[in-house]
């Protein structure tokens, strides 16, 4: 008995709402980002997963995305580090419910 | 007879599995895992305990005075001392240290150190865990020690240790670049990233004396020599050591260490070095190759070790001899210095590549290197200028 | 088509590139300033030189070098440049000429402190220069032109601390502008009438056949529009008020306006564009040209009359350079281009060398101007003393051994064989004695006599100073070689006809007639003011002998026949009155008008600011009352929290999940 | 692949990522969001993807976390204040997470077994890198070095 597909995607699944719980629950800007980087994760799990159980795929897209994907979060992390440290600057806090200048 | 006498180890180790035929395959999996990790526990343990001696031993030398000689043969029996010190010493966590943390720190980084070790070929037919991507499991597990060193700084709360992990992380950063870059010429020219690969790639000898090792390119050369120094640093040692410079920051992040774990930060760092200086040998002295054609009677593994305990021993020279240097010294020279020198090695290697690898191939990457060396050396000569000084005296 | 006709443009860059770098140079780096000046003059002269090889091939050896500058809508707007016999000689001129200038200038300008801002400006001046020489298209030309009046500009306000200085300069400025806007009229004119503003593009430049048929009738106003130009510029006889006043720059400067640059460049301009003076000539005369002798005329008699009674001696010699230049139109005018070039040529010399000469004694009296206060310099400055001499018989066209003498006999042939009338052939001949007599008069007042308060302890200048003086005089001597009538050869070059020698030319009737009258006017010179040398060396301001005999007559000339103050009379307070009168009408009419309208504004304001505060008011007031609660309740939503957001987007794909999960 | 492995996989997945969802204090977040990380690469593994698990633990635990754990760092002061939770982002969570669970198990045809496949070499995926998405590949270098770049400028020190 091997694991199946749904295994897979019910841990993708679970992985990603706890990213988001992770990025709405709590109030530090770092959490949402590790929320969000969880949820990444969780898609490129998917990815990898329907390249898998999909009969021999020419050539293995899933996987390529998911290098891709590895690749933009990387960069997309080092911004959203960057922007935190910036923001902690100005505000001297990264508590993202004071960060509420854009209210209307 | 030479054959068997190479591939003992490898015999005993069928054997061995022979004893649970029948058994459903995972469990053969995991029995052969297990026995290649004790193997490598057992050789590299005694490896750290005959190093540890051994260095105290030659540093002395070095400054011209006996080592440890009272323990046993020799003082050989040294590390077993220190071992059972170590053990019985009292374990000290600091109060308002981060206790978790604290305590995973040293765990983790042993841990990698082991990982790093399992990928690298020892003998023909002899790499524990023979894995496609071995140099990038190999990178990826080195580049976790940081977050490992990390966690010592801030688990134990001191500033001495937070300022200790910041050095090393930095260091470690900025050079695990070089490292990395220096490794990609002979990806590019092997086309594969298994260690098994790269050893088999540089077999064979240029008129049964000259091996074809990387390191007799050109490009090879600068790469091993970059790849060396950035091992230093990677594995913290002389001249390298700022981030437990005694002088400066009592012990850096292993300062609220103490008893085993300090021990295990200890037998970490061996390990860390071991397994570069393994690479190294794997990617650039041609693994368990024998240097000439007429040695090869000699078993594989013996060569590797031989190779191995050389890069050691210039490890423990160094340490010897050089003096410490400046963090901001070491971070110049690695942007400055160490990164462009990695990249001129790859253009280089793929000139040596597309000019058919001939002796004309091999002296125009040699033109190449030698060109950026120069102009390197040109650009980013910041050497203060002291103005002449003149005396004057009171008239 | 040789290298350097291609890249003739490298002739001003050379310059250009010296001025460049020399502005960018720290102010102490004097040395280097002057030498990379006078290297790129150098540059420029064996470039000029190398592009004067060309022209001695064939007579009338033209050859120009057009490009497309850029292309508006179809128009394409083509500039080039050329090299011919005038323009090969016009560049041999002006840069050897300003080479001397420069060396000189380097003792002269010795101790000032903006010395490298001084070069800079040098450079760019003769650059400025040679560019309009070279140009082959009047666009070109008229934007070196400007540059020229810029540099001329700047450096006539060089002493920017003098106040006098400053007014000068804008004087110039403002002057020249006024010719120059009828010169651009006049290009525009042209560009609308033959369609293209290049002089030779292979039989359809705007001086070639074709563009002339095309300009028909109307080459007549185009051609005394761009005279208009070359009026401004080269201080022709209503606009030559600008030029005695540049004397306030320093003397170099003088030098280079006067002799190289810039009052060459309207004489220049006339020879250049001389097919559309000349177009559709009966035997040589048409209206244009009439008007160019006219004013030439005029110039050169007033200008040498002013001169008698003046006192500076640089003032002298810019009047001297005006009724020159004044010759020069008449003999354009006349059909003697020839004549003309040559005399430009060979006063640029001259020139040259009587304004340094000028320089070296002003030098050498310690910044004293006022010939009355020096005299006797003869033995103290000898070498200056020598090369003024010969620059001044140059001047006064003494014949057979100074090149000023053969050009201006050539002016006087052609002055002679104008069919219109004869006056401005005797008034010339009038200048000419003129000329002697006032030259006569600096002579004696500077170098002979006995010493003054200025010329206490005058001193001979330095080397640097006299060996350009030298250089110069050797030229205008030499020139006399290739101009006398028995080997015209420079006649020939410029004109294209092949000179021959024939030494049975060399005696005529004219050259007689010129060396009486010079003889006339040097002589009278020493009758008049021989005394006034002798006079007490301890009364500074004496009277002129002039004043003596004719104190009205004197006093005239010596406020420059009042034409400032009638400039100032007429012109200057007519424009003033205009902007007193349209000030009183803005202050006044126009100002009632707009109050009155203010009032009716405000009127009628009042009326509706009630009608807002009763009807409009209230009902605005309800509606943002409305939106402004509307508005907080959208803003609600608006928390700007970043998770409430995502939540909601979370929320959101539940949403679009459920319902594409029913739908399936 | 065995289930056993999926299994224990499973649990050192989810268990740290929860962890790293719930944990008050940012750096232990932080720390296991990283082992979490190393779970998910462990999933990679046993989907036959090694090079894509090798990477992610290569980029996430060597480059992303302790990108992050700096930036704990350096935000140090209320990095030590363990934050409140607001429950609205639970609930919201679990209804995704029940969403998702939902239409998976509503979609047919999932549950099936993997099929034989060789093994998927570091060899073959270079060269379908360098040659079918050898474009995407310079895209994502040239938006690396973009973040990069901009990266640092975010950070530098603003001159008064």
């Amino acid at each position: 008995m091997t694991p199946t597909l749904t295994l897979f995607l019910t841990i993708s699944a679970a992985l990603f709402s706890i990213g988001l719980l992770a990025a709405l629950s709590r109030r530090h800007a770092i959490f949402i980002l590790i929320g969000i980087e969880m949820m990444l994760a969780a898609a490129n799990l998917n990815f990898v997963a329907f390249w898998r159980f999909s009969p021999q795929p020419q050539p293995p897209i899933g996987v390529m995305v998911a290098i891709f994907s590895i690749a933009i979060a990387a960069a997309e992390a080092a911004v959203g580090l960057a922007l935190v440290i910036a923001i902690y600057r100005h505000y001297r806090t990264t508590n993202v419910d004071q960060l509420d200048q854009l209210q209307g | 007879m030479s054959d068997s006498l190479d591939q003992i180890f490898v015999r005993g180790k069928q054997m061995l599995l022979s004893l649970l035929a029948g058994a459903p395959d995972w469990v053969i999996q995991l029995g052969s895992s297990l026995i290649n990790i004790f193997a490598l526990l057992g050789v590299f343990l005694t490896l750290f305990a005959l190093m540890s001696v051994l260095e105290r031993k030659i540093l002395g030398r070095i400054q011209n005075r006996y080592g440890p000689n009272r323990v046993g043969p020799f003082g050989l029996f040294q590390p077993v001392a220190d071992g059972i010190k170590m053990l019985i010493k009292e374990d000290i966590v600091p109060v308002r240290a981060d206790k978790v943390v604290h305590f995973l720190a040293p765990i983790m980084i042993a841990a990698t150190a082991i990982l790093a070790l399992g990928v690298i070929p020892y003998g023909r037919n002899m790499t524990p865990f023979a894995i496609d991507g071995g140099i990038l499991f190999f990178f990826a597990v080195g580049s976790t020690t940081e977050l490992a060193v990390f966690m010592a700084g801030w688990g134990s709360n001191n500033k001495f240790s937070m300022l200790g992990a910041m050095r090393a992380i930095a260091q470690m950063i900025s050079y695990e670049l070089p490292l990395i870059i220096t490794t990609f010429p002979v990806v590019m020219v092997v086309g594969a990233l298994s260690p098994d690969a790269i050893v088999a790639a540089q077999g064979g000898y240029v008129l049964g004396a000259v091996p074809h090792w990387f390191v007799t390119t050109p490009w090879g050369a600068a790469a091993f020599i970059l790849f060396f120094i950035s091992g230093l640093v990677e594995s913290n040692r002389t001249p390298f050591d700022v981030p437990e410079g005694e002088s400066e920051i009592v012990a850096g992040h292993m300062t609220e260490y103490s008893g085993f774990k300090y021990a295990t930060f200890f037998m970490a760092e061996y390990f860390g070095m071991f397994a570069i200086s393994g690479l190294a040998v794997t990617l650039f002295l041609g693994g368990w190759h024998a240097p000439i054609a007429g040695l090869q009677f000699i078993p594989s593994y013996v060569w590797f070790f031989a190779k191995l305990s050389a890069l050691l021993f210039v490890y423990i020279w160094l340490r010897g001899t050089l003096p410490r240097t400046r963090v901001d010294q070491i971070m110049n020279f690695a942007w400055k210095f160490m990164l462009p020198m990695a990249f001129t090695c790859i253009v280089a290697a793929a000139v040596w590549h597309y000019q058919r690898r001939g002796l004309a191939a091999w002296l125009w990457s040699l033109a190449v290197i030698v060109v950026v060396y120069g102009a390197l050396s040109r650009l980013i000569d910041t050497r203060k200028k002291f103005a002449t000084r003149t005396y004057r005296f009171a008239e | 088509m040789s290298w350097i006709v291609t890249n003739l443009w490298l002739i001003p860059a050379a310059p250009l590139a010296a001025s460049l770098i020399i502005l960018s140079l720290a102010n102490s780096r004097r040395s280097a300033a002057a030498g990379l000046a006078i290297i790129g003059q150098i540059a420029a002269l064996a470039l000029s030189i190398l592009a004067f090889l060309p022209t001695l091939q064939a007579p009338g050896y033209r050859s120009v070098h057009n490009f497309t500058w850029f292309t508006f809508g179809e128009q394409t707007l083509r500039i080039g440049w050329m090299i011919d016999p005038l323009a090969a000689a016009m560049l041999f001129m002006i840069t050897l000429v300003s080479l001397c200038i420069f060396i000189f200038s380097i003792g002269y300008m010795a101790g000032d402190k903006n010395f490298n801002r001084f070069f800079a400006y040098l450079s760019f001046f003769s650059a400025a220069m040679l560019g309009v020489v070279i140009a082959d298209s009047l666009l070109l030309l008229f934007i070196c032109w400007e540059l020229v009046g810029l540099a001329s500009y700047l450096l006539i306000g060089f002493w920017i601390d003098r106040p006098s200085a400053a007014a000068a300069a804008k004087k110039a400025f403002i002057t020249t502008r006024i010719g120059d806007l009828g010169f651009f009229l006049g290009i525009l004119w042209l560009y609308g009438g033959s369609g293209t503003l290049l002089f030779y593009d292979g039989g359809n430049g705007c001086l070639e056949k074709a563009g002339l048929l095309a300009l028909g009738a109307s080459a007549t106003f185009v051609a005394l529009l761009i005279f208009c130009g070359a009026v401004g510029k080269s201080g022709q006889f209503p606009l030559h008020v600008w030029l005695p006043d540049a004397m306030e720059g320093p003397t170099p400067v003088s030098a280079l306006i006067h002799a190289a640059t810039m009052v060459a460049a309207g004489v220049f301009l006339v020879a250049r564009v001389y097919p559309l003076f000349s177009f559709g000539a009966v035997d040589g005369v048409t209206p244009s040209l009439t008007v160019v002798v006219l004013i030439g005329t005029i110039t050169a008699l007033m200008a040498s009359l002013i001169a008698l009674g003046q006192f500076d001696i640089k003032r002298i010699l810019a009047y001297s350079t005006v009724s020159q230049l004044g010759l020069m139109m008449v003999s354009l005018g006349v059909g003697g281009v020839a004549a003309g070039m040559m005399h430009l040529i060979a006063h640029g010399f001259f020139k040259a060398l009587l304004f340094l000469g000028a320089g070296s004694v002003i030098h050498g009296c310690h910044h004293e101007q006022d010939i009355r206060k020096m005299g006797g310099l003869r033995r103290l400055m000898p070498i200056s003393f020598l090369t003024y001499a010969i620059g001044m018989m140059t001047l006064s066209g003494v014949p057979f051994f100074f090149s000023g003498g053969w050009t201006k006999e050539e002016i006087l042939h052609a002055t002679v064989h104008w069919h219109v009338s004869h006056i401005p052939h005797y008034l010339m001949l009038a200048g000419v004695v003129l000329t002697a007599l006032y030259m006569t008069r600096q002579m004696i007042y500077i170098f002979f006599g006995n010493r003054r308060a200025a010329s206490e302890n005058a001193h001979e200048s330095p080397p640097v100073m006299t060996l350009p003086l030298i250089a110069l005089a050797i030229c205008s001597i030499a020139l006399s070689v290739v101009l006398t009538p028995a080997w015209p050869w420079l006649h020939g070059y410029l004109t294209g006809e092949p000179a021959h020698f024939d030494i049975a030319l060399l005696v005529q009737p004219m050259l007689f007639v010129s060396l009486a009258l010079v003889a006339v006017g040097i002589g009278l010179g020493f009758v008049m003011y021989g005394k006034a040398g002798r006079e007490d060396r301890h009364r500074t301001a004496e009277t002129d002998p002039l004043e003596h005999v004719q104190p009205a007559l004197f006093h005239f000339l010596e406020n420059k026949m009042w034409l400032d103050e009638i400039y100032d009379r007429t012109v200057v307070a007519w424009s003033r009155m205009a902007a007193r009168i349209s000030d009183w009408m803005d202050r006044h009419f126009w100002d009632g008008l707009v109050r009155g309208f203010g009032g009716l504004g405000q009127l009628f304001g009042i009326f509706s600011a009630n009608f807002d505060e009763r009807g409009i008011n209230v009902g605005v007031d309800e509606t943002m009352t409305g939106t402004r609660g509307l508005g907080r309740v959208m803003s609600a939503w608006h928390s700007g929290q970043i998770q409430t957001y995502l939540g909601i987007i979370a929320v959101g794909m539940l949403a679009l999940l459920i319902l594409y999960a029913w739908l399936a | 692949m065995s289930t056993a492995a999926f299994i224990v996989i499973a649990i050192l997945t989810l268990a740290p990522a929860l962890a790293a969802a719930s944990l008050p204090k940012l750096i232990h977040a932080a720390l296991s969001f990283a082992l979490a990380f190393v779970g998910i690469a462990a999933f990679f593994f046993l989907l036959g993807a090694e090079f894509v698990g090798l990477v992610q633990i290569f980029v996430y635990i060597g480059a992303v976390a302790v990108l992050i754990v700096f930036t704990i760092l350096l935000t140090r002061r209320d990095a030590a204040t363990p934050d409140k939770f607001n429950w609205g982002g639970v609930v919201i969570a679990i209804a995704v997470f029940g969403g998702l669970i939902w239409a998976i198990f509503l979609t047919p045809g999932l549950s099936i077994a993997p099929p034989q496949i060789e093994a998927l070499t570091v060899k073959r995926i270079g060269e379908v890198l360098m040659t079918d998405y050898v474009w995407p590949l310079q895209c994502v270098g040239l938006v690396l070095t973009a973040a990069l770049i901009g990266a640092l400028i975010l950070v530098m020190e603003e001159k008064p």
